[in-house]
């Protein structure tokens, strides 16, 4: 298993990924940090941008290591944690 | 056995078509679907960009026709779905189910594409006439037609 | 405006698919259906004829167009059915609906196959692999199928 | 209008026409015979093989000139008239 230091990865798309800014970062959680929702409590105060893109959190949805997750999913280092808004393809 | 493709390049319906039943006799019906790039006169999409999460993609779209083989019973399947900039009037997604009667790959191409449209991670941004840009919003329509199945 | 063919050689699906939407940027899902000849495991059907009424068929086929362009708001239809001897795999009918969005066009396609097993002048004779031949029977499943619509 | 001398056509399809042993025949009416239930009855007179064909009149389907008909759709001179089984296309 990965330790505590291991970072997490973030992924963002569409409006998420322009809203942040970015489509990819690395974290290294605080302990007290170990679900998708106060994870996203935590990525929303890291700049104005993260803050826009998580103000309306109706309108986000996330995956856990490619799978589809919601607020209670718990996260860990190493995982891989996707945000995006409710698909449109098809 | 299912075929599923995640690409840019357009598809070749018949060649898909052909692949699905070449040399099988056990075949009595395949259902189809195939959405295209629609810019209608009121909102003008002269193109739309289609965002996806490559590292997900198949994998969803893998268990959607895991769970429609659940369901029915399928003698093959093909989902093909493209990503990029697609312009009006080109292919977005193909959708095959073959089975032994008509009434399972009906019901099943319409499973799989209603399911693709609510759970498997692409995003749609449309480019208007006009320049504009914006995301596509989800449809409460597409969720409740994927809560019929 | 929709097509309609009643004819011995078989349909190039991908061609069809072409001509339906060719120039169109209005059309955002096509329903498909292919019917093929099936040769299950256990009744061993080697080939089928398929008689039809020629002065009637293409006129009752293309009243069930009629009927699904009334209750759907079709942008494009094509129905090639084949008529005369057709061996273990090989196409029997082709059923496409164009339409702006998916679920008419899957609806319409569904309504189209539906109708044209039970409203439709076509008989089909089967034969299996030991030399006997029949006669189709219609189906109850069929009509009630029909009868939905 | 065709005058009452003038024949109708009969066509059978699929197993009435196997069992009637033609595909098209042309009759002059009885001056009783005005609908498709009284044709068949008539018909139905005509050969062994026709009574065969008519012998389960709920698996008899008709049409009159090239449309669906029943029982007691009216038939008179000129007319075409087709008799067949429920149909198994598609």
């Amino acid at each position: 298993m990965a330790d505590a230091a291991t970072p997490l990865t973030i992924l963002y798309f569409a409006w998420l990924r322009e809203r942040t800014g970015t489509s990819q970062e690395c974290v290294t959680l605080p302990a007290d940090v170990r679900t998708v929702g106060a994870l996203i409590a935590w990525l929303a105060e890291r700049s104005p941008g993260h803050a826009s893109a998580f103000a309306n959190r109706r309108t986000v949805r996330c995956a856990v290591n490619q799978d589809f997750a919601d607020p209670a999913t718990p996260v860990g280092p190493g995982d891989e944690v996707a945000f995006f808004p409710p698909v449109t393809g098809g | 056995m299912a075929r599923i493709s995640v690409q840019t390049e357009d598809f070749d319906i018949g060649a898909e078509f052909a692949a699905l039943t070449a040399g099988r006799t056990d075949i009595g019906g395949i259902g189809c679907f195939v959405g295209t790039v629609r810019a209608s006169a009121q909102d003008r999409v002269a193109a739309m960009t289609l965002e996806h999460y490559p590292a997900m993609t198949e994998r969803a779209i893998a268990r959607i026709v895991e769970e429609a083989e659940r369901r029915w019973e399928l003698l093959g399947c093909t989902v093909i779905h493209r990503v990029g900039r697609l312009t009006a009037g080109e292919n977005i997604v193909l959708v095959l189910a073959a089975a032994s009667h008509r009434q399972p790959a009906l019901d099943a191409t319409a499973f799989l594409i209603d399911w693709l449209k609510t759970k498997a991670p692409f995003w749609k941004k449309e480019e208007f006439a006009d320049g504009a840009a914006t995301w596509v919003e989800a449809r409460a329509a597409d969720d409740a037609a994927a809560a019929r199945w």
